[in-house]
């Protein structure tokens, strides 16, 4: 097993002809995902490395049965692109996307609440299962399967943190970049909920940093609900006040928000955390007694 | 994107918020103008993207035009948090009754706008939430109906408002809600959101940011930027299209990804050193881009020594190795600088740096000893 | 409330829809200096509140101001299914390439609105649904998000339109949903949709219904209500706070609440009768609004007796016969009318009526007897 | 049991000291409903025949416990009344207003689908379960506890029904009139299944009139759902096309909504259906057999 993507993933890429798009569906291609159709208006009818290209979603899907999308379609019309995703009855979203307006986010992301879907992102990596599908921009090469869960607010940490896993000979069950904006699809919860129910993951890496209180509420969330082992990291313990670190959503705007805010209530929580990506994978091996 | 007090108001207004007369100056005469233009007792409010300006003796309030143009002489110029005074705003007077305080922003936990109200206004939320949190009324608005008119009564009843106030009150909400969306902004404040003696509900103070992701459709917000007011290194850096955060440290630090960057300025801090800066060169190994890193990095005169922590992705360490190269040579950096290379073919990377390193360029595996080392080479004072 | 063709195409206008050029005559005199004024071919429309005016021959394309002079002289007067023609709307020509359909409605099974769209315009909507029901597109929107750019693609590519019509179909559709939401429309539809041979997209034909109950909120669209288009009687009985309409038989009939009234028409039917009306008098015994509607009611001449069929709910049945006494004295009506009482104090009630009661009213206890009785004395012809 | 309201109701009355509001919450209080709160902006602090009125509907929740809500408001303010009583945590909300503008109605139905709880209405006369809560506008004098479940679209034909089951001595679970409005916010499909899961409800009437296709929806839920007998009776057969007959939802404008088209489908699912309101009492007794 593994979550949200799988050999079961019926990929459909929104912008399949973009720059963006075009780059990393190849690379999709090449790591064996299932990518079925892809999406650009007014190119329906060519075909982009022998996936065909449709005008609409919903024709994508009629024809091909996708049941996945990855958005990589500019930030004026991603929003848009997830409602005609998730009305084309696309059970996992993942925008790649960066730079989506704060209130087109507050709409899709209520609207989500009357859709039985899953929306990774916006601002995120996407989702990858090593050996089963790679529906993200991650680089599939540093991955190998096996039974570490990762969720993440970061892209490049959470490469460094896969790599200190492989590097252990550790593979992962999958990795979940939730993304890196203030409002997003899917929060450390929901995955982790997914985490604990899938029993190929034996222990799963969060990774958060600051801004916003997410980190708290996973730590609560595991401390009550979870038995699966988590080893969690913070970023951004040097964030000065008021100063956005590079993602929409790193920014520290009050005590809660702070680095050592949530490292705190991880540790109340009693939850192992690390303090750089190398001890993450030394406290994984620990873990897993390896 | 913080918009300056006059700016936010005007916006306001346009929104149907009733403010105060104000005329921006940019000089202490016509700071005297304004006052006698607006005539009676005026406030002269330095204008700055900071708070705390109260304190910092920012604000005058006058009886004269001789008296503000001599309170404008001693605000203009002033450093307020760092930030440098260069307009006042001159506002005509009113007799305050009562100072409430009113806020629209995004709850990220809850993902929607959450407005906050209090009585107690003219003093910091954060305050009034510590010392007083039962006087804070907290309110989520669904964003998929809106605003609705019985969560303006929920507001009003709660702080036993009631005729001309309510209705002010009730009214500056709808439009401050109103503003909020249609701005696209992440924070609408008013603080303090005062009754006057003759009943009117005014704007006095009022704080708008707007994100910078919207920009692209608020063509007339985005002109307002003030790029004199920002930090010519972080201009600079934005235009680079680099992710940049001035910080005090003596240790430079670039890297590919933010999340990485950021846990590259912990590991230096957990190394006892002292990051310079926070830069995010983005994925590639575009040898332009990151020469004009370096260079903004390094033209901070306190760094006294640079890391660079790469981390090969999409893109393989032996490409990056090649572009940190060149960009190297681009540049006329003496300083010393730890490359600290891993992911795909890291270790082809790290060759071809062997190989062709200048000397001041130090080659570590991985990021805690990449840290220790760059701190340690800062203290050596950069030698 | 439907609105005349050239009423509804003012509002679509002030929405952005684009229409051929307009001008309404009253009189044939009129219509000729429309004519003029437009220059070249023009189309004379007579305005009705009903469809199918085309083949009735209210429709007239005309070539010069003397044609259309006489065209409008043939059309103003015209009955077409029971509405007479007052006024014209004399449109300017167009060289038509396609005609399509669209629309917007609302689903009640759905509760949602509904957009239907079209290649096969010009032609009912329920025709080609009919005889090609794979030409037409339905599309939902989901109120909570409104139109999505999404949707409206879905609509352009599915009919394979492209370039400036795929521009202007799409652009017609935005301002078309958004003036279905702004006038609170239960139905906005143009019909035909055409591409003219200059590559415009123009709205030729359009009706548009606006919710009765949206009416307080849109003070300029109530006014636009045609009280001498009206069938007289409807209009006294709305005017009163009665919903009545006006039918065929010779059977009039009242009750209280509507869904009972409606129940009544049918029992009347089932005994052989036709009824004459639907009016209900709504709850209480309100004398004045009884007499009043028996009024209304025993107006239209092809009455020939009168079912009050009452059920005592809230309202106790001896104040209902108190309440309907009173009303029939109030009047002056000799044609029989039959009470059926039923309900709370139903007993108390028929007892009252039997004691006071006029020669002319009959009583009976239950529905069906009511119904027959009735029946028979319209056929008697009202004796 | 019953379904919606029961001995467990405790009632808010929304606009409880307007004319309508004020009129029949005396005559619920008579019944025995326990009407636990009242609302009036403006009006908190007084009470209204020994009931609180309270300015907010959070308020009034958080003082009394009252779990569900009737609503006189007037047509304007109404749609604004409905989301208070949902966010405000009532679970069955019945709103008698009639009137209330298609698209506000619009707003407030796809509204529901994020929430819990049960909207009645409008332009309905309410719910009534015999012997113990009278949450409406009907005449409690006519009904008697019993077996018998009521899902109607008018008022008045209900009352007639009811009376003809009186007299006949068979007793009513509960009458639900779901309202004569195009857009309502519970259909017959939700009130049948309702009734089809009350142990006590032996047999159910069904009245539909003309407008929409909700009949024929429930014809069909019926015949593959149900077990519990169904009587039903349509009226409207003489109605012309293009006119409202009394309720705005009662108008006939096309194949679908006529009452022949209504009559037929229920005839195809099986279903028995009374010519009159008198029959609907014959076929009642007929199917209990008393």
């Amino acid at each position: 097993m593994a979550i949200l993507v799988d050999e079961g993933t019926r990929l459909l890429v929104q912008g399949i002809t973009g720059r963006e798009g075009a780059f990393h569906t190849g690379r999709m291609l090449k790591g064996g995902t299932q990518v079925v159709a892809g999406v650009t208006p007014g190119k329906g009818g060519q075909d982009f490395e022998g996936v065909p290209v449709f005008n609409t979603v919903e024709e994508a899907a009629k024809e091909t049965g996708a049941n996945a999308s990855v958005i990589f379609v500019p930030p004026p019309f991603a929003a848009d692109a997830v409602f005609e995703s998730l009305d084309s009855g696309m059970s996992t979203i993942c925008c790649i996307t960066e730079g989506i307006p704060v209130h087109d986010m507050l709409k899709v992301s209520n609207y989500m609440r009357v859709k039985e879907a899953t929306l990774i992102g916006p601002n995120c990596p996407g989702v990858l299962s090593p050996g089963k599908s790679n529906v993200s921009i991650m680089p599939g090469d540093i991955f190998t399967p096996g039974n570490i869960g990762i969720v993440s607010r970061s892209g490049t940490l959470t490469y460094q943190i896969v790599n200190e896993l492989t590097q252990r000979d550790i593979g992962q069950s999958t990795a979940v970049g939730i993304g890196g904006d203030p409002i997003i699809g899917t929060d450390f919860i929901e995955i982790l909920k997914k985490f604990e129910g899938d029993p190929e993951t034996e222990c799963i890496v969060m990774v958060g940093e600051i801004g916003g209180n997410a980190e708290q509420r996973a730590a609560e969330y595991i401390q009550s609900e979870m038995s699966t082992p988590v080893v969690a990291y913070i970023a951004g313990f040097t964030a000065p006040e008021g100063k956005t670190m590079g993602h929409a959503g790193a920014i520290v705007s009050g005590g809660d928000s702070t680095a050592e805010a949530k490292s705190q209530a991880l540790q109340k929580a009693g939850i192992q955390a690390a303090t750089n990506p190398t001890e993450v994978g030394d406290l994984v091996a620990r873990t897993l007694g390896v | 994107m913080d918009l300056y007090e006059h700016q936010g108001k005007e916006l306001l207004r346009e929104h149907g918020l009733e403010t105060l007369q104000g005329i921006v100056a940019e000089t202490p005469e016509e700071a005297r103008a304004a006052a006698e233009k607006l005539g009676g007792p005026v406030a002269v409010k330095a204008q700055v993207l900071t708070g705390g300006r109260g304190k910092a003796g920012g604000i005058k309030v006058v009886h004269s035009p001789d008296e503000a143009e001599e309170a404008a002489r001693q605000i203009l110029g002033m450093d307020i948090r760092g930030h440098t005074v260069r307009k006042v705003l001159v506002e005509g007077g009113a007799e305050i009754e009562s100072e409430m305080y009113l806020s629209v922003t995004v709850d990220r936990e809850a993902k929607q706008p959450l407005i906050l109200f209090s009585t107690e206004g003219g003093v910091e939320i954060e305050e009034v939430a510590e010392t007083n949190p039962g006087a804070i009324v907290r309110l989520h608005v669904d964003p998929l109906i809106g605003l609705q008119p019985y969560q303006i009564r929920e507001i009003t009843f709660s702080a036993d408002l009631s005729g001309d106030t309510a209705k002010g009150v009730g009214k500056t909400l709808q439009n401050l809600y109103s503003a909020f969306q249609k701005l696209d902004a992440s924070l609408v404040e008013i603080n303090p959101l005062v009754v006057t003696a003759d009943g009117k509900v005014l704007t006095l103070d009022s704080k708008v940011t707007v994100d910078n992701s919207s920009l692209y459709r608020h063509k007339d917000i985005a002109d307002l930027h003030d790029v004199e007011a920002a930090d010519p290194e972080e201009q600079r850096a934005q235009e680079a299209g680099l992710q940049y955060v001035k910080l005090e440290g003596d240790v430079g630090i670039l890297g590919n990804g933010a999340g990485l960057v950021m846990s590259t300025l912990d590991v230096v801090a957990q190394a006892g050193g002292e990051p310079a800066n926070f830069c995010d060169v983005g994925g590639g190994a575009d040898a332009e881009k990151i020469s004009t890193a370096l260079d903004i990095v390094t033209s901070n005169r306190q760094v006294k020594s640079v890391l660079f922590n790469i981390f090969g992705g999409i893109t393989r360490g032996d490409e990056v190795a090649r572009g940190l190269l060149s960009a190297i040579e681009q540049t006329d950096i003496s300083l010393p600088i730890v490359v600290r290379l891993d992911g795909t073919n890291a270790e082809e990377g790290r060759q071809i740096l062997a190989e062709n390193t200048p000397p001041n360029v130090h080659t570590e595996e991985t990021m805690l000893d990449a840290a220790r080392r760059a701190v340690e080479l800062a203290k050596d004072g950069g030698q």
